[in-house]
């Protein structure tokens, strides 16, 4: 701090009476706004908690009724998105913010954003895709469409009755919360990498914007790593 | 019309009333200190011309007391308050020889069955009543709440009893009925448009009167 | 200024964790014949570590001032003191 | 280097040249977003106290035909009768707007956005275009909301806390479109209230003048901060919630649902879980406020400063765990209500360290009763009843005979009305010469407190023996009960008494909006207070000051020897202040 420089670093906090959080106010922002996020998938996945607690029988094998491996796939896929995420928040931070060089070869800011951003669209292709043929089969927020596929494995005891309606409920719920995130993700990430990063708007003195939209997407991812246990592991 | 509370009508009644009114004299303190303090201040205080505020920024030791004595005060009533829940709602509160029946509320009734004869309910000479609840005096009853579509509030005020009635929960609730008359029933939890008439009569007869109509009752002329 | 380069977590690597990590889960999930008190505790504990590596590494805040972290994990006793005492409402 | 980002906004200040739409319809400055939130919150008060009188008037004369009822259609009120589906609606509506769109915009969305980078000499917010949006969320949500009268079926009928089933099952309540809307728009509240505290959040603890350290705050911006974490932190649980109950309703999933394993107590858990934090966000802002009018009109500093901020902190902090003592009688574990029951009477202690710290305040004072002084000295007497009245229902064997009667209607209009409402009569006195550059008429004002303060008591003092009675709440018709029958003269005299109320509120809207226009034009500093807000003309300029003040003490130094007046500002630099120093700011 002591060198002078004529560039404004806006990575360094404003400077408030005492110390804040020594973050800047984006950073800060999404911050509290995480917490919020938090509260938000407590009352979701703690009435899932609860309802399953307290259900009439047993819940159904998540392997009867979902997909498991296209799930498993699309995790990693999530996971694939995030260290894309994080390559690019390394890339801009160091200010190598190209797209592809070659000799010596790396990705820069360009690259990995828009990596993230494809593999963040790809997810949420796939889950729209399970979401296609979980209905198709009968599968419903409400429970198991009468003379479906899964109407038949409730019919033969293979998925409990008493529990199918409220395995709709939270599943369809939960998951689609969160492929909504996602998708406010990648629409926010791609209006930024328009307007932003490929107009050579961040730089090693102010990619907050990279830093900010990277917090809120490995959120998205955390809960996502939550929510595959519990919904389709245990 | 009157100024305190209704009728005890149960053996808890006296222990609830006793209850509010330890907290009627608590508060009652409570509220004359601030109340009278503040009118004092406002007169004795009021602003007069050339004078100044005496200037100080406050007094630990006066704030220790008033965060001391408050604090004891509500740890006590919650010790005290704590005892007479465990004993009317606390989990193995219903008296093991509690007369039993079984009150099923729905849009817009009550739905009260009776052990009949037999003292057992779920046997054959079960029978139902409408919107009438039956007791002896001086004997424990436990009602078997359910609901049929909402929740309903199964309020008895001279009993100083309620309870909620939830769809899908099957909840006891006991008392003991000390004067025999004709009460209320009312439906304390919001139920729809006709949440307003759920009510029901509540009639403690003695132990003879109470045989008399449980015969006839069963018999199928159920309205008394 | 500061050098051009900072020193960043090994990005890859953490990668590789939560890849594996996955993998092993999905083997105690459906591979193993565990019964379920084990496999749930194990299901639930792989997967908190793998949020706490997103959490620490990827959202770095393993690098942020004390105060922010403290920020963030504060809606996390609220969240369990929610859960546990309305599933207590069970014991009833 | 030295940072710039504190000072690279100042440019602006002087030279407004935005158009009138950008200036004050989507404005991005602070004080216009508060002046917004201030008149449509104004008007969602007065749609509530219109609903509260259409139910007094049938519970004081029950199946008599409503003056002017007429012009309400057949569905709600055939021959200005009303009917027990309408009343409910009623009960419902005048409960949403009160707490969602009228007290808490006019706490948190008036007063925050209006008093934090004035109070704390910031230019504006942190990001006023999410301050913005939080504006417009909130008016959408007070739209949609309002709409619901005007659907089939009408508006919901579940009671403000719409528990389940009732309120997931059209055909069991009878409100299917409205109940929808319910849900809708509190999920735009909440939004709203989200992106407002997350900017007030970051704001406090970002954006502070220099020497505003976090103790030489004002009460109200402290009471503000805390508020601002408890709705962020609430409101996202209601927005779950009600979203899943959306989904009951619509999509046929069954969270609330008995019969396909859904809980009706989940619901209860939720909403009190997020309810409980939400009251005490409709009153801390009130007791901030207070604080810095009470140390004003006593022209004394605060009484222990340092515990009132802590007993801010303790009440919220506490908030969080006793949300179960709205359900002591829902069926719930009765051990889990024992654990309620004491969280719930420990709050008393917190605000027993509030009340008498104003009392300090007062105690060899040299009291102004200027209107704002009025109302937050009223503040003190009206909630230490509403407080004392929530021990009755602590108690849990008490709240089996108290719960859902009238008593606990006194309670939360004590808390809310008496103590919310009269905090807000003062605040808006207190801080319109800054919002408007003009002062309310003091008479007028004077004449508006004495006679709100005896209809009030009058209005509500009486339900507390309506709720001894066992006089059960929501209901359309108490005449039903034979037992409650004595009591109509009671309900008349309460409801003659509150359409009395509801007059006189006349006067504080005729003060309010004629002195728009014809009142006395403010000096700067009217009520010599000692906040940096007053180092600004009246009206205060956008962009509040060209370059911020500094900060040389705490808020209440009233009646300080070391000058000869009875007020010293923060800003005011006397010859043995020092400069603060500017903290130095952590590099990466
Ligand atoms: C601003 C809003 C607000 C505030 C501040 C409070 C404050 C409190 N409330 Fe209230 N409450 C409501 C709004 C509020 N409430 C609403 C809207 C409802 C109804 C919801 C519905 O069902 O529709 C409700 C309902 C409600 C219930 C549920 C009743 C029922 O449905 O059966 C209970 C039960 O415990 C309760 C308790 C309390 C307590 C203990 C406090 C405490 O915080 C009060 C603390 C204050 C004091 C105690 C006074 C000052 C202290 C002293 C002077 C010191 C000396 C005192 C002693 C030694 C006792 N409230
Ligand atoms: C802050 C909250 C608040 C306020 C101020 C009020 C104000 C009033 N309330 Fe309300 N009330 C509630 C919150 C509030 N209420 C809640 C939460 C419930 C529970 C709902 C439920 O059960 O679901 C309830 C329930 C409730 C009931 C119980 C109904 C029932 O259970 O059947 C009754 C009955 O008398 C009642 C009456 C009144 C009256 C007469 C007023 C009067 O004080 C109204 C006086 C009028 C005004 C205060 C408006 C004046 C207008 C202005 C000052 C604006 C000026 C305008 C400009 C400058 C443009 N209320
Ligand atoms: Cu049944 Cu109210
Ligand atoms: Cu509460």
């Amino acid at each position: 701090m002591a060198h002078a420089t004529a560039t404004v670093d806006m990575m360094h906090p404003p400077a408030p009476a005492e110390r804040g959080l020594d973050v800047y106010n984006n950073k800060l922002g999404m911050w509290v706004f995480l917490a919020s996020e938090v509260m938000f998938f407590t009352a979701l996945i703690g009435s899932y908690i609860i309802l399953r607690f307290g259900a009439p029988g047993p819940w159904a094998p998540p392997a009867k009724v979902l997909n498991v491996p296209v799930t498993a796939f699309n995790t990693f896929l999530l996971i694939c998105s995030s260290v894309t995420m994080v390559k690019a928040y390394a890339a801009v931070a160091d200010g190598e913010t190209h797209f592809l060089r070659f000799r010596p070869f790396s990705g820069g800011l360009k690259f990995w954003m828009l990596a993230t951003i494809i593999g963040g669209a790809m997810f949420v292709g796939v889950q729209a895709y399970e979401y296609t043929h979980l209905v198709h089969h009968g599968f419903l927020p409400s429970g198991a469409r009468e003379g479906s596929e899964v109407a038949e494995l409730v019919a033969s005891g293979v998925v409990p009755a008493a529990t199918i309606g409220l395995y709709g409920s939270t599943f369809y719920t939960m998951t689609g919360f969160h492929g909504f995130h996602v998708t406010c993700g990648v629409i926010s990430m791609t209006y930024l990498y328009v307007t932003k990063a490929l107009r050579g708007k961040y730089s090693r003195h102010d990619y907050r914007g990279v830093e900010v939209i990277g917090l809120y997407w490995h959120f998205v991812d955390l809960v996502w790593i939550i929510l595959f246990t519990i919904v389709y592991l245990i | 019309m009157h100024w305190w509370l209704p009728l005890k009508g149960s053996t808890f009644a006296g222990e609830i009333d006793g209850l509010f009114l330890a907290i009627l004299i608590i508060t009652g303190i409570a509220f004359v200190i601030v109340e009278a303090g503040l009118l004092w201040f406002v007169v004795k205080y009021r602003g007069r011309p050339g004078r100044k505020a005496y200037y100080t920024h406050g007094s630990t030791r006066a704030e220790v007391i008033w965060t001391a004595i408050p604090a004891v005060t509500m740890v006590a009533l919650g010790l005290i308050s704590n005892h007479y829940w465990v004993k009317i709602k606390g989990r193995n509160s219903v008296p093991p020889n509690a007369y039993p029946i079984a009150i099923h509320a729905k849009q817009f009734e009550w739905q009260v069955t009776y052990p009949g004869p037999d003292g057992q309910l779920g046997t054959a000479d079960d029978f139902e009543v409408r919107n009438q609840l039956h007791v002896p005096v001086g004997r424990p009853v436990v009602v078997h709440l359910t609901s049929e579509d909402v929740i309903h509030s199964f309020f008895v005020p001279v009993f100083r009893v309620k309870q909620d009635a939830v769809p899908g929960m099957n909840i006891n609730v006991w008392f003991q009925a000390t004067v025999p008359g004709t009460y209320e029933l009312g439906c304390a939890e919001l139920c729809g448009l006709g949440h307003y008439r759920m009510r029901a009569q509540v009639f403690v007869h003695t132990q003879e009167e109470f045989d008399a109509w449980m015969k006839q009752a069963a018999k199928g002329g159920a309205t008394s | 200024m500061e050098t051009a380069h900072r020193k960043h977590p090994n990005y890859v690597l953490i990668w590789v964790y939560l890849a594996i990590l996955t993998a092993i889960e999905i083997g105690v999930a459906f591979m193993s014949h565990l019964p379920k008190q084990i496999i749930i505790p194990a299901l639930v504990f792989f997967a908190v570590w793998k949020a706490l590596l997103v959490a620490l590494y990827f959202m770095h805040l393993k690098f942020e001032p004390r105060k922010l972290l403290i920020l963030a994990i504060i809606p996390l006793p609220l969240a369990a003191i929610f859960v546990l005492a309305a599933m207590s409402e069970h014991v009833w | 280097m030295t940072t710039v980002a504190a000072t690279s906004h100042v440019a602006h200040a002087h030279h407004d040249d935005r158009s009138f739409l950008r200036k004050y319809i989507f404005s991005t400055d602070h004080k216009i977003i508060g002046i917004q939130f201030l008149f449509v919150s104004l008007f969602f008060l007065l749609v509530g106290g219109l609903l509260a009188m259409q139910m007094r008037w049938q519970l004081g004369f029950p199946g008599k035909p409503m003056p002017g009822g007429g012009i309400l259609p057949d569905t709600m009120a055939p021959g200005g009768v009303l009917l027990p589906e309408y009343y409910i609606q009623l009960v419902t509506m005048h409960g949403t707007f009160m707490v969602f769109f009228a007290i808490m915009p006019l706490l948190v969305g008036v007063y925050a956005n209006f008093l934090i980078p004035l109070k704390i000499g910031a230019h504006d917010m942190a990001f006023p275009r999410i301050n913005m949006a939080s504006f417009w969320s909130a008016l959408l949500a007070g739209l949609i909301m309002l709409a619901g009268f005007f659907v089939p079926d009408g508006a919901p009928r579940a009671g403000w806390t719409s528990y389940a089933p009732l309120s997931a099952r059209p055909d069991l309540s009878g409100a299917s479109y409205g109940q929808m809307l319910w849900c809708v728009s509190l999920v735009f509240l909440g939004l709203s209230s989200i992106l407002g505290s997350l900017n007030y959040i970051t704001t406090i603890i970002n954006n502070r003048a220099p020497g505003m350290t976090w103790f030489r705050m004002p009460l109200s911006v402290w009471s503000l901060f805390i508020t601002a974490i408890l709705g962020l932190l609430a409101l996202p649980v209601l927005s779950g919630a009600v979203i899943m109950l959306l989904f009951d309703q619509t999509i046929g999933t069954h969270f609330f649902d008995p019969v396909a394993g859904g809980q009706a107590l989940l619901w209860q858990h939720l909403f009190w879980f997020f309810g409980h934090p939400e009251v005490y966000i409709l009153i801390l802002p009130a007791m901030g406020m207070v604080s810095d009018i009470i140390s004003n009109g006593s022209r004394k500093p605060i009484f222990g400063y340092h515990s009132m901020v802590f007993a801010i902190v303790a009440i919220a902090f506490l908030g969080w765990i006793v949300w179960g003592h709205h359900m002591f009688m829902s069926g719930m574990n009765p051990t889990l209500g024992s654990s309620f029951m004491v969280s719930t009477l420990i709050i008393a202690v917190p605000s027993a360290i509030k009340t008498f710290n104003w009392m300090g305040t007062m105690w060899r004072g040299n009291l102004r009763f200027h209107v704002p002084m009025l109302n937050a000295v009223a503040f003190v007497a009206m909630f230490v009843i509403g407080g004392l009245s929530g021990i009755y229902m602590a108690a849990t064997p008490v709240d089996m005979f108290i719960h859902d009667t009238y008593f606990i209607v006194a309670h939360l209009h004590y808390v809310l009305f008496g103590g919310s409402l009269f905090a807000l009569f003062g605040a808006i006195t207190y801080w319109y010469p800054k919002m408007f550059g003009k002062l309310m008429s003091e008479p007028w004002g004077k004449v508006h407190f004495w006679l709100t303060f005896v209809f009030y008591n009058l209005v509500f003092f009486p339900m507390h023996t309506l709720g001894m009675a066992g006089h059960m709440r929501r209901i359309y018709d108490p005449t039903q009960y034979d037992f409650l029958k004595p009591y109509q003269p009671l309900n008349e005299f309460i409801s003659i008494s509150a359409f009395a109320l509801f007059a006189v509120q006349a006067i504080f809207a005729l003060n309010f909006i004629l002195s728009l226009k014809w009142g006395k034009k403010a000096p700067q500093n009217p009520w010599e207070d000692n906040g940096l807000e007053w180092s600004l003309p009246a009206p205060a300029p956008h962009g509040n000051w060209e370059t911020v003040p500094t900060v040389y003490r705490g808020p209440y130094e009233f009646s300080s020897p070391q000058v000869p007046e009875d007020y010293l500002p923060q800003y005011r630099k006397l010859p043995t202040d020092r400069e603060p120093a500017r903290t130095p700011v952590a590099g990466h």
